[in-house]
């Protein structure tokens, strides 16, 4: 399904400030066309270990409410709930988150912006989706607009059922999360990168616009 | 010292047309995404700025991120089978999407929901208002980077949403207000509970009220910046306490009145100096306003009675021909419904007018021109907006 | 500006010496009482009517045969399965359950990483929250479907006494309607509520097309749609 | 000129237990700032797990050489300011590879690492991080400018340009800590403080909310993870100047402790309260506040 590119995207000339044109290639310029490949952990079983108990130690999730579950993710970092204490934190760039919390449906739109945050966080990176809506799409089954199945599109470690799930339950699946990675069956990241060609089917079956590069990081 | 002001020399020039002039080749000009992965935007939405040094230039506002053609998914669905999905349209304050459909389906099969419901509902609308206002303090703290505020507040939410939850079952989206009436009664002992939480919130206020608004840098970072011009009120669909802060009262509790709001006491509250801090500060004590309403509700609510009126089978409830538009004074402004039905069992047309989609559209592209990029997470929170709203 | 904008934040410190409002552990807290958590059902007590199947508007139930539980004169055999992945939790199924046997516990904590795992049919599938004793109940007082049976007129006594006229009356046109609204179109045997056939708008299917296309075994229910002691039609009354 | 090699090691070891003084600290900090939010905060050692997971990430891509640097410039900013000074005064030990003029190369130092930053920041071609280090500069050296003039006024005041001689000044009781004996330099360089320690209210930098996280934006896993080992030592290393040259310095481990915990108390103290200022607005603020009380520090000796 070849498209028409948006006009920002495609190769023109540009003069620059001091008068040299030259030519920009926005697609080629701005990502990289290198897909990722599967990453094997350390050689040596122990230090892998180590680095899963201090990796499931230390969850740093990507400031990105999705839809209507971020509501429930401000009790979370607040003094009622306080998932600090259980190594879990914010952090606002997804170069330096390595969990993504679907919270709740993901509209074709925001799965775009998604599927992009996912693929710039560094790997091994996990995916909780939390909410009925990512599961089998919730109250949004019929939507047009709405995704139905998380799974589809991108690996998922964890499911959190609820419509809003409670803070006390997305604990109790950050818990389960910390379980799987220090057993070291949370490897999204290189599913991803094995099964890549069926993700990004799936992706650009929904995305009808779809003027990205196949992976961006 | 001379204040500061920027250099306009360079700002861009009209076209013809009236569009800007914006040459991004040149150099002079940056594009900036501000969301939707971005902690200083107000859900899931985005602002696409264009920038020149440190003040923005065009500000426009993308949506759609959220959208899930409510309105559409409503005409295939039952007027029952429409009850859960409605709250789902505004998830910090979905009580009063629940409130504006049953009193829309209400007004049109001519059901009347009998006096103890009016009261309950009266009742948690107020509740949510709290939570809504506890919410947008914390934010408007947080977007100057006072986070200490927002732990507070959202302690102090959440304790009412431990009364929502033991009132209605569920913390988030309630489902209570069923056309026709509401769930259920309150349960043994709300009243002092809900006193407890109420005290709980006045403190907790009076702390916000000496950290956040006797701050120095706080005043400095609000006071005159992003002032609504009260010409701007009609012209954009200005409501709620951003049209109070600039000195109008504009109350749809008072203007027309509705549940039980005739014989409960307040006075819409006011500011006048329409900025920032001025818009914080109608919130706050419209928020203690609530409080006192509460109060008031509970002294006054009637503690026997039917819940529910009277209803036809909703399995398969028709309602006659008719259209009718239901409004309410949300948090933030007025909240509408228009209804449509032809006689068969399901919605023809539904309609929500949602504040936040003039103040978040209109409003913020009018009001984003010539300010700081800092500047632009607290102006859009000031506006109190909530972006599952806009879109549906 | 005044001092007192300088100082007066500087009270946030006081909490240093308040002890920390965090639930110390959230992990095991119980939700309230009236809470409408996780599906429970009386599958003794369900007769396998399939109208929460009829009323989700999210095609979360489908009404599957549950092994061991046959089909007989009123009960379909049939019990309701929910999907975990399509459920809002509104609660309407409790509402309009014709039997009361579904409930909801308080229990709200299930986390899988298969999505596959979220469709279970409650009180068969045996769940943790099976026995929970609190959650959200339907209150006696209220149901959302027809509540009151319409009273069909019959002969005074004194009438009757001599005389061979029909004792019962029947209903006019506006009852049976009323009456017949009270029906469920459930199409198993009932006593109280008259057949799908006699009120004008036929089946759960053609009125709630989206459930209807959700519920994939309807060939199973129709073995359990025997036409039953049809009261009069409404015209004839 | 003789050196004495042995003062390596030893320099490396006060590096050592600085670092670790230092990711206890900010845990600390963090926790006692987690309190006035009425919660618990984080684990004590949630640092140093963050820290091995960082380090532990399988990928982690570049934008370019100087990408890779901009981390090393500034972990190289925070151990060579606290190399060049004395930690604890009187031990051999620990007074590092301080020399007569070190207060100049300190000064320089403490600005060393934001200069590398702001190369790597560029480098990595996010918008946000060039914006964000453009005020980072902007800021940072305003805030230096009081700081100077404070250090300036010390050494006037004590005639020489080497810590060590300064804290040998202010030894034999507290009445003769600068604090006491030039208090405008010690408020002047205080006010600087508050500034260079990325909390509100001079934290626009990295503010989250307005731009998302500035100059880090594009860092991740083992650059992210350099830049935290630095986020520990660094701090440290700036209080031990201040601590020198203002507060008496150290003579032993546990006052050198004490000391730089309220150092680090006061900047959380105002930080937790405070909303920030916009990068014009902290400007002008320091000109008009700190540098000022500066200039008084420098007429009063």
């Amino acid at each position: 399904m070849e498209q028409e590119l948006k006009p920002e995207l495609q190769i023109r000339k540009v003069k620059g400030p001091d008068g040299v044109e030259f030519e920009v290639e926005p697609l080629r310029d701005y990502y990289c066309e290198a897909l990722p490949t599967v990453q094997h952990g350390a050689y040596i079983q122990i230090v892998e270990d180590f680095f899963n108990w201090a990796r499931s130690h230390s969850l740093w999730i990507l400031g990105f409410g999705t839809g209507c579950g971020a509501i429930e993710m401000r009790p979370l970092m607040t003094p009622r709930f306080d998932a600090y204490r259980y190594g879990i934190q914010w952090r606002p760039t997804p170069r330096q988150a390595n969990l993504l919390v679907i919270s709740g449906y993901l509209s074709v739109k925001t799965l775009k912006r998604a599927i992009r945050a996912y693929e710039q966080m560094q790997s091994p990176k996990y995916v909780v989706g939390l909410g009925s809506c990512t599961i089998n799409g919730g109250m949004y089954w019929d939507s047009y607009n709405t995704i139905k199945r998380l799974d589809d599109y991108m690996p998922v470690d964890l499911y959190i059922v609820g419509c809003m799930p409670r803070p006390e339950a997305l604990l109790a699946g950050f818990e389960d999360l910390k379980k799987l990675i220090r057993a070291g069956k949370a490897e999204g990241a290189n599913q991803y990168a094995e099964k890549f060609d069926w993700y990004k089917s799936n992706q650009k079956r929904v995305i009808h616009d779809w003027d990205m590069p196949d992976y961006s990081w | 010292m001379a204040l500061y002001t920027p250099d306009r020399s360079q700002y861009p020039a009209k076209k013809a047309d009236g569009t800007l002039d914006i040459d991004l080749a040149s150099g002079k000009y940056l594009k900036l995404w501000q969301g939707p992965n971005h902690p200083g935007i107000t859900g899931n939405m985005s602002v696409e700025l264009t920038v020149c040094g440190d003040e923005v230039v065009e500000g426009k506002t993308h949506v759609g991120y959220l959208h899930r053609g409510f309105e559409k998914l409503m005409e295939r669905r039952s007027f029952i089978q429409c009850f859960p999905i409605v709250c789902r349209i505004c998830v910090p304050e979905p009580d009063f999407n629940e409130y504006c459909y049953a009193a829309a389906v209400e007004d049109l099969s001519g059901i009347q929901s009998p006096e103890r419901a009016n009261w309950m509902r009266a009742l948690i609308l107020e509740m949510g208002r709290i939570n809504s206002y506890l919410m947008y303090l914390g934010g408007q703290a947080g977007a100057l980077g006072l986070g200490v505020i927002g732990q507070w507040t959202t302690y102090a939410r959440d304790l009412m949403l431990d009364r929502f939850e033991e009132m209605t079952g569920a913390r988030i989206y309630h489902m209570f207000i069923l056309p026709g009436g509401v769930r259920d009664g309150l349960p043994d002992g709300f009243d002092q509970r809900m006193e407890e939480t109420l005290r709980e919130i006045e403190s907790t206020m009076k702390d916000v009220h000496d950290v956040m608004f006797h701050n120095a840098v706080f005043k400095k970072r609000t006071v005159g910046q992003g002032v609504i011009d009260p010409a701007w009120l009609d012209q954009y669909g200005v409501t709620g306490p951003n049209a109070r802060a600039a000195g109008v009262a504009k109350d749809v509790r008072r203007d027309q009145p509705y549940l039980v709001y005739r014989e409960l006491e307040f006075e819409p509250v006011i500011g006048h100096d329409s900025d920032i801090y001025t818009r914080s500060d109608v919130r706050r004590r419209d928020l203690l306003m609530s409080v006192d309403l509460i109060r008031q509700i509970l002294a006054k609510m009637p503690r026997s009675g039917p819940l529910i009126a009277d209803m036809p089978s909703m399995l398969h409830w028709k309602i006659p021909r008719g259209e009718t538009y239901v409004r309410g004074e949300c948090s933030r402004g007025e909240y509408g419904y228009y209804l449509v039905t032809d006689g068969s069992g399901f919605p023809r047309r539904v309609n929500v007018r949602g504040p936040s989609y003039t103040h978040a559209m209109a409003l913020l592209e009018r009001m984003i021109v010539n300010i700081n990029i800092s500047d632009v997470a607290a102006l859009m929170v000031s506006l109190h907006t909530y972006p599952p709203e806009i879109e549906r | 500006m005044s001092v007192r904008d300088v100082l007066s934040p500087f009270t946030a410190w006081k909490n240093l010496f308040r002890d920390p409002v965090s639930i110390p552990d959230p992990l095991n807290r119980a939700a309230a009482p009236r809470y409408r958590g996780f599906h429970q059902n009386d599958v003794e007590k369900c007769i396998g009517c399939g109208t929460c199947e009829t009323i989700c508007q999210n095609g979360a139930i489908d009404m599957v045969p549950v092994e061991g539980i046959e089909t007989k004169s009123g009960d379909s055999g049939l019990r309701p399965r929910i999907d975990y992945g399509r459920c809002c939790w509104c609660a309407l199924c409790v509402d309009v359950c014709m039997t009361k046997s579904l409930t909801m516990s308080n229990a709200y904590t299930w986390v899988e990483n298969d999505p596959d795992l979220f469709c279970f049919t409650p009180g068969v599938d045996k769940k943790h929250w099976d026995n929970a004793e609190l959650g959200y109940h339907c209150p006696t007082d209220r149901r959302i479907t027809g509540q009151v049976r319409a009273h069909m007129r019959e002969l005074e006594p004194e009438t009757r006494i001599d005389s061979f006229v029909e004792i019962v009356q029947g209903y006019s046109v506006e009852e049976a309607i009323l009456e017949a609204d009270r029906c469920v179109a459930c199409g198993l045997p009932c006593a109280t509520a008259i057949t799908s056939a006699a009120w004008n708008c036929s089946t759960p299917a053609t009125r709630f097309p989206a459930s209807a296309a959700a519920s994939a075994p309807t060939s199973a229910r129709t073995p359990a749609l025997p036409a039953t002691k049809a009261t009069r039609s409404p015209s004839a009354g | 000129m003789s050196f004495d090699w042995m003062k390596i090691p030893y320099a490396l070891l006060t590096v050592f237990i600085v670092f670790n003084y230092g990711m206890l600290l900010g845990a600390l900090i963090q926790k006692i700032g987690a309190r006035a939010g009425r919660r618990h905060g984080i684990p004590i050692w949630q640092n140093y797990v963050d820290l091995i997971k960082n380090y532990g990430q399988r990928t982690s891509i570049t934008h370019g050489v100087m990408f890779y640097l901009g981390p090393v410039f500034r972990l190289t900013g925070g151990i060579g300011l606290l190399l060049f000074v004395p930690t604890i005064y009187g031990s051999y030990m620990f007074s590092n590879l301080s020399f007569a003029g070190d207060l100049i190369l300190a000064l320089y130092f403490v600005f060393f690492g934001t200069l590398g930053m702001a190369l790597g920041a560029g480098e990595s071609g996010h918008p946000h991080a060039a914006i964000g280090i453009t005020r980072g500069l902007s800021q940072v050296s305003v805030a230096e400018l009081p700081f100077a003039l404070a250090v300036f006024a010390v050494a006037l005041q004590y005639q020489t340009l080497s810590v060590t001689d300064i804290v040998a000044a202010q030894q034999g009781g507290v009445m003769n800590w600068t604090l006491f004996t030039n208090p405008l330099a010690v408020a002047a360089a205080m006010l600087a403080f508050l500034g260079s320690m990325m909390r509100p209210p001079f934290d626009v930098v990295i503010a989250p909310q307005e731009i998302p996280i500035g100059p880090p934006t594009e860092y991740h896993s083992a650059y992210l993870a350099l830049m935290q080992t630095n986020r520990a030592i660094f701090p440290i290393a700036k209080m031990v100047i201040y601590m020198n040259l203002f507060f008496g310095g150290a003579t032993s481990w546990p006052e050198f402790a004490v000391k730089v915990f309220l150092l680090y108390l006061f900047s959380a103290f105002v930080g937790v309260c405070f909303p920030r200022f916009r990068v014009e607005q902290s400007i002008r603020w320091f000109l008009i506040w700190a540098v000022p009380l500066g200039v008084l520090a420098i007429l009063w000796v």
